[in-house]
């Protein structure tokens, strides 16, 4: 991949940009080598978007140490808007980066103090916290926002995440619900939610886990973890002292969504007509990729 | 119908020039506004009333996700006649601040009304007494008064029209235009959302009175009736098992 | 994450399709931004061909269909998936591309046939 | 077909519009010179003017024909996990990420067993 990014126009690497911008994808490393590679010296030239990608590059660089390269795009944009407050927040970030805690509070408790409504600010002070490891402070904290933030749906996740780091599922649980309804459509949160309740086991738990794993499925016939889910919970609820009539269906769910898997795992296997010994591996190989990495396996 | 030969002279000097003043005039609005528009400070409880509302009102329309434990906890939390959000929160209504208000009509009227009333009676006055064009559609004789104010000529047809009727179609028909040369890379906007604080996601505009709002949406939740959407799920998947495989599930 | 908004409307066979806003808005914004340039070029073309009277009205309907016909050639039996309803391209914003039509109309009219 | 060359197409379609327009302008010049009542312009004009419009229209939908899909779930289809759960609001800079891309990294001095003591 990377040597791509070296033959890169400027108009594609800024297509591309965009694209991630609009995705909400992390790919801080790909970002600063686009930045380094196609974009470095021609900052002018990126128009009307050019205070926008100064951002976002200088962020992926936080991300990837180059504190450097974060330092100069914060430079450039403390000098466009010297008194905007979305720059002080960028600066406490990169005072963040360099482990200068208090400092970075300080800028951000005068954000707060000049405007405070000013959400985002209040949300790198509970990131901060993050970052020492106090996760309970963290926690607290974050509850406080959302008691007058109360529709922030990435505030939710997030408090999501950190119950679940401390172990807490019946409130990460009711966290993920909040972020449930703002995406009633989405079917990674309501596989989200049947992974919560999974965990949480019991018998009530692995019945309503079964029931988003199974809307999960129905808004994506192709979300494998959700369909591996669903045939966890199946066979669980089988075993249980569930009655007669709840199990055979549970049964039956599940010899179906055993079907489905293995139908989407073998389409992703290229089919080969050459039974060399060579082609045999790389088959095993894409069939396990494509058995484990439509499972999202890397989560968190 | 006689036809006119009108001096060129008008053309470099009244028909394109119009165009260009309305065209211009119109852009330099475009930046004005953005420049004077203040960015309404928001009280803390106001963005938390608005934020609960939104909570609540997504509560109605989505609960029914939820586990009847989850949804009945939730609508305890807003509903509750001694705890709950809506029956506590005491706020008193928002007096309209009225010198605020004031300077926004100020604000509207100077940005919208009077350029256009301004320009328009300068063009007028600086251009009155030509007969700029012609308009290629019929008009009735009615239009003569209004569309050839300055050249009172009888026998003239009322499709000939003065610069003042002239400015007026070219302030209609470009608005689209300025959508398409502003709205399409909309730099001012961009660089405007940069200088001010973020944006904030769900900066709701908080009706006037937060008490009558809060009733409003109390009572919504108090009516809204708890259906699980998930009971069937299972069921319905298993009647798509049933069913030949077609991909049923999406559209 | 607020681009994820979703509103929901109900089909005749009571099915709720869930519509994402900003993709339903950006499309309808594109479509705005060719026919405001259709309505301009029309009138331009209009204005260079001395139409008058009804005539110019009807070729401005003309274009207009015309370029229904061309976005559904584009857009072929899937467009569905990229608008909620067909007939709103159409008649949306009719009277604002027709103002637009007329200026250009008047003005390359102008221009070419009266001076 | 690349941008470029629509871009290309639509810029000729323009000049061409244009030139119609300016033949149309000479043919009234010629007529008013040569004092001919005008009834119509002469068919090549006419016809040029025509399909530039539609070349140019054309072009303008081609180049403006990035639709987005309007259905969240085939909006979801394209969305994993990974981008869902990314949020940016509460980042952290402190991980392995400055250890790994960071060609100039030092390691922390590590810590000497002395010094517990």
């Amino acid at each position: 991949m990377a040597d791509n990014y070296e033959e890169m126009s400027c108009s594609e690497a800024k297509e591309l940009l965009r694209k991630w911008r609009d995705d909400n994808e992390r790919r801080s490393d790909e970002v600063v080598q686009i930045f380094d590679y196609c974009l470095a010296d021609k900052v002018k030239k990126l128009g009307s978007e050019r205070l926008i990608v100064l951002e976002q590059v200088f962020v992926a660089a936080l991300d990837c140490g180059r504190i450097k390269l974060a330092e100069d795009c914060v430079r450039v944009l403390i000098s466009e808007f010297p008194e905007s407050l979305r720059i002080m927040k960028l600066k406490a970030m990169l005072l963040e980066a360099l482990e200068r805690y208090d400092d970075a509070l300080d800028v951000l408790e005068s954000i707060i103090n000049k405007d405070e409504t000013n959400a985002a600010a209040r949300k790198r002070k509970i990131a901060i916290l993050k970052a020492k490891g106090q996760i309970s402070d963290a926690i607290r904290e974050l509850c406080d926002y959302l008691r007058k933030f109360m529709s922030d749906q990435e505030a939710w996740h997030e408090l999501c995440n950190l119950y679940m780091m401390e172990g807490d599922y019946s409130k990460a649980a009711f966290c993920m619900e909040e972020v449930l309804l703002h995406n009633p459509f989405s079917h990674l949160i309501h596989q989200r939610m049947g992974d919560i309740r999974y965990t949480m086991g019991g018998q009530d738990n692995i019945e309503i886990a079964k029931s988003y794993y199974a809307q999960a499925v129905k808004l994506n016939a192709n979300n494998l973890r959700a369909l591996y889910g669903l045939y966890l919970c199946c066979g669980h609820i089988v075993n249980s002292k569930a009655p007669v009539n709840k199990r055979k269906e549970a049964q039956k769910l599940s010899t179906w969504a055993l079907k489905k898997i293995s139908e989407i795992t073998n389409d992703k296997l290229p089919r080969s007509t050459k039974s060399s010994k060579n082609s045999n591996q790389s088959n095993d190989i894409a069939a396990l990729e494509a058995a484990f990495g439509n499972l999202d396996a890397k989560l968190n | 119908m006689a036809e006119l030969l009108i001096d060129p002279n008008i053309r470099g000097w009244v028909f394109l020039p119009i165009v260009v003043i309305t065209f211009l005039v119109g852009i330099i609005r475009h930046y004005v506004s953005n420049l004077i528009s203040s960015t309404k400070k928001i009280e803390l409880t106001q963005l938390q009333d608005s934020q609960a509302m939104i909570r609540a009102r997504l509560l109605r329309e989505n609960g029914k996700y939820l586990t009847p434990q989850s949804f009945a906890m939730r609508r305890h939390f807003f509903n509750n006649e001694e705890s709950g959000y809506f029956k506590t929160q005491k706020r008193p209504p928002v007096t309209p601040n009225s010198s605020a208000m004031l300077t926004d009509l100020v604000k509207g009227n100077f940005i919208n009304v009077l350029p256009m009333v301004v320009i328009g009676g300068w063009i007028n006055w600086m251009f009155s007494g030509f007969v700029t064009t012609k308009v290629p559609f019929p008009l009735t004789l009615r239009f003569k008064p209004m569309l050839q104010r300055g050249v009172e000529l009888q026998s003239l047809d009322a499709s000939w029209v003065s610069s003042a009727s002239w400015y007026f179609l070219n302030v209609f028909g470009l608005r689209n235009i300025y959508t398409l040369v502003l709205g399409e890379n909309n730099a001012a906007d961009q660089t405007q959302s940069m200088q001010d604080q973020m944006s904030l996601n769900a900066a709701g505009q908080m009706p006037q009175d937060p008490k009558q709002a809060f009733k409003n949406e109390w009572e919504a939740l108090e009516i809204t009736e708890y259906k699980n959407a998930l009971h069937n799920v299972c069921d319905d998947l298993l009647v798509s098992v049933s069913e030949p495989m077609t991909n049923n599930i999406h559209h | 994450m607020s681009s994820n908004r979703v509103k929901t409307r109900e089909t005749k066979s009571g099915e709720i399709i869930a519509y994402s806003e900003s993709a339903v808005r950006q499309n309808l914004i594109n479509v705005e931004y060719v026919k405001t340039s259709l309505a301009s070029l029309a009138g331009c073309t209009a204005g260079i061909l001395g139409l008058t009277g009804l005539l110019g009205f009807i070729f401005y309907l003309v274009s207009l269909l015309g370029f229904f016909g061309l976005l559904i050639v584009k857009t072929g039996s899937n467009w569905q998936k990229y608008f909620i309803s067909r007939k709103s391209l159409l008649t949306n914003g009719f009277l604002g591309g027709l103002c637009t039509y007329t200026l250009f109309w008047t003005f390359i009219y102008g221009m070419v046939h009266v001076y | 077909m690349s941008k470029a060359f629509q871009k290309l197409v639509l810029g000729c379609g323009l000049l061409s519009l244009a030139h119609a327009a300016y033949s149309a302008a000479q043919h009234r010049t010629y007529l008013r010179i040569t004092e001919q009542e005008f009834t119509t312009l002469p068919l090549d004009i006419i016809l040029q003017a025509v399909i530039s419009l539609a070349i140019i229209i054309y072009s303008i939908l081609s180049l403006k024909s990035d639709w987005k899909l309007i259905h969240a779930t085939d909006l979801q289809e394209k969305s994993s996990w990974e981008t869902l759960s990314n949020i940016q609001s509460f980042y952290t800079f402190n991980h392995r990420g400055k250890a790994i891309f960071n060609p100039h990294y030092l390691q922390p001095a590590p810590v000497s067993m002395d010094s517990l003591h």
